[in-house]
């Protein structure tokens, strides 16, 4: 299954919650400071992203949206 | 592509006040799934604590209502008897409702008044700055257990959740965690099944959830959702703790 | 004469600390000093900023509501306390993290690289010390000798914090 | 006629009753226990109502708190101790603006002290035993008839004004049986308050709260609750004169103490002496004109409690030096007898060269 | 020169250990933390000494309570919601005469309020937020150094008169740092009161209660406490005269209010205005004769609280209608400035023609 | 012939003040004999509370301090953590110690306190004139159950011992009954032995006594004492809930 | 004219039901009226009182310092209240069980064999309406008929209990 | 084994338990009130009384002494 997710850079606190739990490894660390002071984190799509959430419930800010086909 | 996650219609678009990787705002989140799941929005009347959660009106789309410190079962007992139309929950942490709100808890409980307890257990109190818990680990350090948890002075960790299992009040009480996204998705079960509790006039209802607090703990998000599972886990063992419902977990 | 500095950015700055360093310096010093830390229950791992009198006789109020000098550390609070700095006043930017000017005409604006300078002397961390020495020499509130001299009290004797931070000092202060 | 005989404690049940008080909250403690049982027997299973013994005072007065923010009329009630027990509750129903209407039948103090009827709670009921600014309305009735009839109004004005009502009773007002006539019937249906929070149906979601991180807004909660003050002091002062028109020496006194002091003024009328009584039944707002008024007529005051002396406080800041303001007080429980009340007073009468 | 830098909550702190604070029994609320924390850290393992991070301020208070009648110098903290949770057991402590002292770092109010710092609570402090006819020492420092001095006081005026002391502090003085210097050392043995319960070895038994069926008694033990508060009036009462000599205005303050109008008064000291301040230290007793006799050099006076107008009540009992009143106050926990207080002396200064 | 019964040294010779057939003039003769038989009159502090046995000191021959209503756990604390060298105990009421008191007591169990609690359960609050305590009986009838408890508004009856058993501070926890002789001398076993504990430092150590208020009860002693047994019993079964002394019963 | 009555016994005589029956009655006849139960701790099944006042002005205080009439059920009630009733009052004595009399020369003593009146009616539980009549009819403080009006509301018309009683009143009534 | 008990009257509240333990029947009420206003019991010596205690024990008042051969 093709998934892909969308992540709010203003809410991300860059707790990298979402980084340690993606299956795919497709998440990481921007190294720009969003506005609140956090490195943001950003998704790196390769194409492997299966759509499976999991940063998306774990992430505390509810800064990712997930899409699915 | 359709879009298969996003914020849940009864969780306000506000940015948390919450420190990184804080429990606090999955359990929000999840609790307003189920409040969504249900169709129980406009019925819903929440009553947060002094706490971290505090601000809590400021990201449930329901009615709530402040509490004073350890109430929240007696405030959530008033409004209820006073308009059992609503569904009533409290909000409360482990200072609150283990701690200073021991004897409002157990004896609503104990009346089986029909409300639901959502409890965060993140073993200290967060909110005034990482001070012993009743639900603090043995050994852990605190700023008011600087020397390490001792039981010989401090007593020991405290397990609410058994001890409210054993009044004839409670229906449903089970210990769930947000450190993992399976657990997130059982958590979010459970808080369901609690409501459906409430609805069904079961009686007292609640769901413990041990909830990581990186900042008080000093780690890590990543650390701190570890921590949940391999230490807290194990002093206070996830599971059902009472069920009278006869319903299986299933939904 | 009494003059009010106020320290601001992120927690885990060390804004704190320039604050506490600085206030045990003047006290050193033998001046009246109070040193007064935001609290709140909107802290939650964010901003954090403490306001440092320095005066010659008792002091009234420890808040700063119009202090003569800000140090910034980041840019919000950049932000927040332009409009609160006096006239004449002199703010202190982390020019690394503040990317922006404040919009004040009426007011001295000293830009210093605090991280850049930090991590080329091997410890970012010590970037808020790199401030502090920057800040002392140019406002001239105490001697660099009593900043140091504080150290070992406010780094309760931790000799490897101690010369690490005294030696930021003395770069920021010689920076100016 | 149409009077029964009631305990003052029983009086205050069946007034509230007839108030449409919907949810009662309460626990045992002598000297008002009369009342707990009348609500548990009149509200427990009556549909609609709730009567709960609670666990504690504490509870009680939150399960209050919580019923008030539902919206519908409530009531708990009790003495010394639990009252002290209640103030963290109160002062979060006044910052919230929750009316809810508190019943103190206070006993001696301090401590468990004792159970005879006393005065010595006047300061914390009127001047906010709880932390913060706020005050509650403090009524203070001083026969079962009043207790009936101030029962109703208390529901009435905190509703009116978003302020909690206490009414500053006494054991043995409590357990005293008097004549009562209730002039109103319980309502067909109970009054529901306009911003109860029942559930966000048809509007945006609601919340009440106090805490906030923004000393301005919690400001402007004070200047809200103070504005409302001033405007009862206008509008809700209720006192009692007698025989104060040709009167040389004025006894202040409220409540029971009020009766006692009554009866000694018959008898040094009786002896020829010209004094009178100012008993203020509100006792927050306290009728300050009202009082200063007297001072135009005489300049000798003596103010009874049976306390050490603490209403005493608002009669001196009332008259603002214009009068000379004399105490007798017996704390503790001890109930003076008029006769030796008649004695300070005549002994005043003379010193002062007013016969 | 020995001073070192101490917050206002860990001065308390230090200052209680070294006079001799064998147990501390609090729990968490800020904006007094730091207290509990200190004392976490001192006394936790101290050998002898306990701190007990209660369940509740109740459960808190009757620990005070317990050890206090063992015989140990006792202490507990708290702020605003917790120090009305507290009230029914001082009322017991101040019933019983048992020593103790108790700190009040308080926040704006009522409800749960801010956390930042305001003097709400004057009344409950000064009156007895409890039942009953008892007051506390209440003592209003106003520096961190004064925090320190005081904190050693309160318990020697606490076990020399047998009564509860009260530290009423504010969140800005708990959380600011400045120098403070200790002038005592930690006694090596820690005092044991003559009267404490130990079991009777070699005594007839005792008991320590209020209760009683005969209110005489309850009546005598009320008495020998007003004897004492008037014992107190006459032997230690503080104050501070700031430039009042030749005032023609004074300012009335207290605690972190004082200091902020001594910055304001500084400030109108530079414009001409003859203006002082009157500062009380201990609140009750409060300094009444030494306010009146300032009632003979001006007849003008601003009392300003970060308050809605509590203290002012004292002033004006004090001044017996001898001086004209104003009144200047922010509750909620907003910390005005000195200019915004001269913006209120100079207008009230030109009003009057004092100038 | 000698003497084989009187009155125990250590209490005074008062007349109770208790009506006729009252349990609590039982149980201050027992803990009296079980504090003679200990020999420690000289170093116990009894902490009586507000109830029908507030005049306990006019019957105790030791220290006697009067606690709060309900606060007798966290006074016996400041006692004891201030001078360790006491015995120190608790006499409590229903309404005292489950009511009220739940909170303190707890936590005072949970942290190990080194005292004593005899709690006294009759089932009403016996001072105030005989309302419902956590501890009365469904169906029961008092002044403020008039319609009989019903657990759907008033809840269950309430097991403080069964609860206090979960938490681990506690060493030594039996329910007993004044109902008979030879309950009455097995409650004063009871006593002796919780007291045992704390001299053995232990931690904490209570006693349940299932006692009979005739008054309230509105029955004749002989009848009330009869119903200790047939029904009280029943919903509170007699014996030892928790002992983690080791030592067997006998004495 | 103000009058206050006490009536004392042991509890389970029925002082209080007097009390409230008089006060009643005194109720219905348009007088001011009041009636204080003593309550208290010592209290447990131990001796119960009651104070009436009947006036035809509002009264002061309930509370009798110096009753003008003292209707004693046991000895400990005489004992007591013979200190407190007024000179040239009349205190009311239940002979069977009250051996000694009054040591006061200033007061009259009516004596009434209540509980043996009351054995012969068959009852001997309605011993204090027997008194309660004697009473009425030598204080003069209500009519008879007002009384009996008077136990249809205090007993909540349980009509054997009414008839018994009115009957014992009756009986009481007449023996003066 | 024989025994004998001593009521004392003055103490007694006539609550009968004494009277409804005594293994033996040797105690009753007597038909005088006492100065509190009680039937007090009384101990009917029929030489039977084998001290066992029960009386004493039930006694709320410890108005019971009991002596033993
Ligand atoms: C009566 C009272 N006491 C103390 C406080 C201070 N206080 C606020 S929140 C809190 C406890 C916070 O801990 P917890 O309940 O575990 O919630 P968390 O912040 O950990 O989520 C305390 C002690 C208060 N607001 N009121
Ligand atoms: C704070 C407070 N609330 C209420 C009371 C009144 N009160 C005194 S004793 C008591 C309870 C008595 O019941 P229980 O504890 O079961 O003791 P018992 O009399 O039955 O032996 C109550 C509610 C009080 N003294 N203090
Ligand atoms: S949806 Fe699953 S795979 Fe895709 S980014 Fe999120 S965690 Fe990784
Ligand atoms: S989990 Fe959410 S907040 Fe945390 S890093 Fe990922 S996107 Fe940011
Ligand atoms: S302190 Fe802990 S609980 Fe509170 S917001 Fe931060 S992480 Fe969450
Ligand atoms: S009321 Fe009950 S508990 Fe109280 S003394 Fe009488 S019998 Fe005993
Ligand atoms: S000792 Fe035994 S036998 Fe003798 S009287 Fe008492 S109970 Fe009866
Ligand atoms: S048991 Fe005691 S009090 Fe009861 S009747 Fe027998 S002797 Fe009297
Ligand atoms: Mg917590
Ligand atoms: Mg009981």
């Amino acid at each position: 299954m093709k998934g892909r997710i969308v992540i709010d850079q203003m809410l991300c606190k860059g707790c990298e919650l979402c980084i340690a739990f993606c299956p795919k490894q497709l998440i990481t660390l921007s190294d720009e400071l969003n506005a609140a002071g956090y490195l943001p984190s950003s998704f790196n799509d390769r194409g492997d992203c299966n759509g499976c959430a999991s940063c998306a419930v774990v992430c505390p800010e509810v800064a990712i949206e997930v899409y699915r086909e | 592509m359709k879009k298969i996650f996003s914020r849940p219609k009864s969780l306000k678009k506000a940015v948390f006040h919450y420190c990184p990787g804080c429990g606090h705002s999955i359990i929000h989140r999840i609790a307003c799934e189920a409040i969504d799941e249900l169709g129980i929005q406009e019925k819903a009347i929440g009553v947060p604590p002094p706490g971290c959660s505090v601000f809590a009106y400021y990201y449930f789309d329901v009615d709530m209502v402040e509490s004073a410190h350890g109430r929240g079962a007696a405030v959530a007992t008033g409004i209820k008897r006073a308009y059992p139309g609503a569904i009533v929950f409290t909000y409360q942490g482990d200072g609150d409702l283990s701690a200073i709100g021991t004897t409002e808890t157990l004896h609503a409980a104990n009346r089986g008044e029909n409300i639901t307890a959502i409890f965060i257990n993140n073993a200290v109190y967060g909110m005034t700055g990482g001070q012993m818990a009743p639900t603090t680990m043995l050994g852990m350090k605190t700023t008011t257990s600087p020397y390490g948890r001792d039981d010989r002075f401090e007593g020991y960790p405290i397990k609410m959740s058994e001890i409210l299992g054993q009044v004839r009040g409670t229906c449903y009480i089970e210990r769930v965690a947000v450190n993992s996204p399976s657990n997130i998705r059982k958590a979010r079960k459970a808080i369901k099944k609690a409501f459906q509790c409430q609805i069904d006039g079961l009686g007292y209802s609640l769901v413990e959830i041990l909830s990581p607090c990186p900042t008080n703990w000093k780690k890590s998000p990543v650390e701190a959702w570890k921590w949940v599972g391999e230490v807290m886990a194990k002093e206070f063992p996830l599971g059902i703790i009472k069920d009278t419902t006869g319903k299986s977990d299933a939904d | 004469m009494l003059i009010k500095t106020v320290f601001s950015g992120f927690g885990g700055q060390g804004v704190l600390s320039m604050g506490l360093n600085l206030t045990h310096a003047a006290m050193l010093e033998g001046r009246y000093v109070t040193y007064l830390p935001a609290y709140g229950a909107e802290v939650r791992g964010g901003t954090a900023n403490c306001t440092v009198s320095i005066s010659d006789e008792e002091i009234a109020s420890p808040v700063a509501y119009a202090p003569a000098f800000v140090v910034a550390l980041n840019e919000p609070s950049m932000v927040r306390f332009q409009n609160k700095i006096q006239s004449g006043g002199v703010m202190f930017l982390n020019s690394d993290l503040i990317k922006e000017q404040p919009d004040r005409g009426d007011i001295e604006v000293v830009n210093i690289p605090a991280n850049t300078i930090a991590e080329k002397m091997g410890n970012v961390k010590s970037a808020n010390m790199v401030l502090l020495g920057a800040f002392v020499k140019k406002s001239n509130l105490v001697s660099l000798s009593s900043l140091i001299e504080s150290l070992t009290v406010v780094l309760k004797g931790n000799q490897k914090l101690i010369s690490f931070n005294k030696d930021a000092l003395t770069v920021g202060y010689e920076f100016i | 006629m149409n009077k029964m005989l009631f305990t003052g404690n029983a009086a205050i049940g069946e007034a509230a009753v007839r108030a449409g008080c919907q949810c009662y909250f309460g626990y045992p403690i002598t000297p008002q226990n009369e009342l707990t049982e009348y609500m548990a027997n009149n509200l427990s299973r009556r549909p609609g109502c709730t009567f709960i013994q609670a666990e504690s005072e504490i509870a009680a007065i939150n399960m209050v708190y919580g019923a008030s923010v539902a919206g519908v009329r409530a009531m708990t009630s009790s003495s010394g101790p639990g009252i002290s027990l209640k103030q963290e509750g109160i002062s979060f129903l006044a910052a919230c603006q929750l009316p809810a209407v508190i019943v103190n039948m206070s006993r001696g103090g301090p401590g468990l002290g004792s159970i005879a009827a006393a005065q010595s709670d006047y300061h914390q009921a009127t001047h906010g035993g709880g932390h913060g600014d706020y005050r509650t309305i403090v009524l203070g009735p001083s026969s079962v008839q009043e207790l009936a009839d101030l029962t109703y109004r208390a529901f009435e004005m905190s509703d009116k004004y978003l302020i909690p009502v206490m009414i500053l009773g006494d054991g043995m007002l409590g357990q005293m049986m008097e004549p009562v006539e209730f002039k109103y019937e319980a309502p067909e249906v109970l009054p529901v308050r306009a911003d109860a929070l029942r559930g966000a149906k048809g509007r945006p979601s609601r919340f009440v709260r106090t805490f906030t991180s923004n000393p301005s807004e919690l400001e402007e909660l004070n200047w809200s609750l103070f504005r409302r003050y001033q405007l009862l002091q206008k509008e809700e002062v209720s006192f009692e004169n007698y025989l104060t028109q040709d009167a040389r020496l004025i006894v202040t006194a409220f409540g029971i103490g009020a009766r006692i002091a009554k009866g000694a003024i018959k008898q040094a009328r009786g002896y020829g002496m010209k004094v009178g009584l100012f008993r203020p039944i509100t006792l927050f707002p306290f009728p300050r004109e009202q009082l200063k008024e007297l001072a135009k007529t005489t300049s000798y005051f003596l103010d009874f409690e049976m306390n050490m002396g603490q209403m005493i406080d608002d009669v001196k800041l009332s008259l603002e030096g214009a009068g000379e303001v004399s105490f007798y007080g017996r704390p503790g429980g001890v109930i003076p007898t008029s006769t030796e009340l008649l004695r300070v007073i005549s002994r005043i009468y003379s010193q002062k060269g007013l016969g």
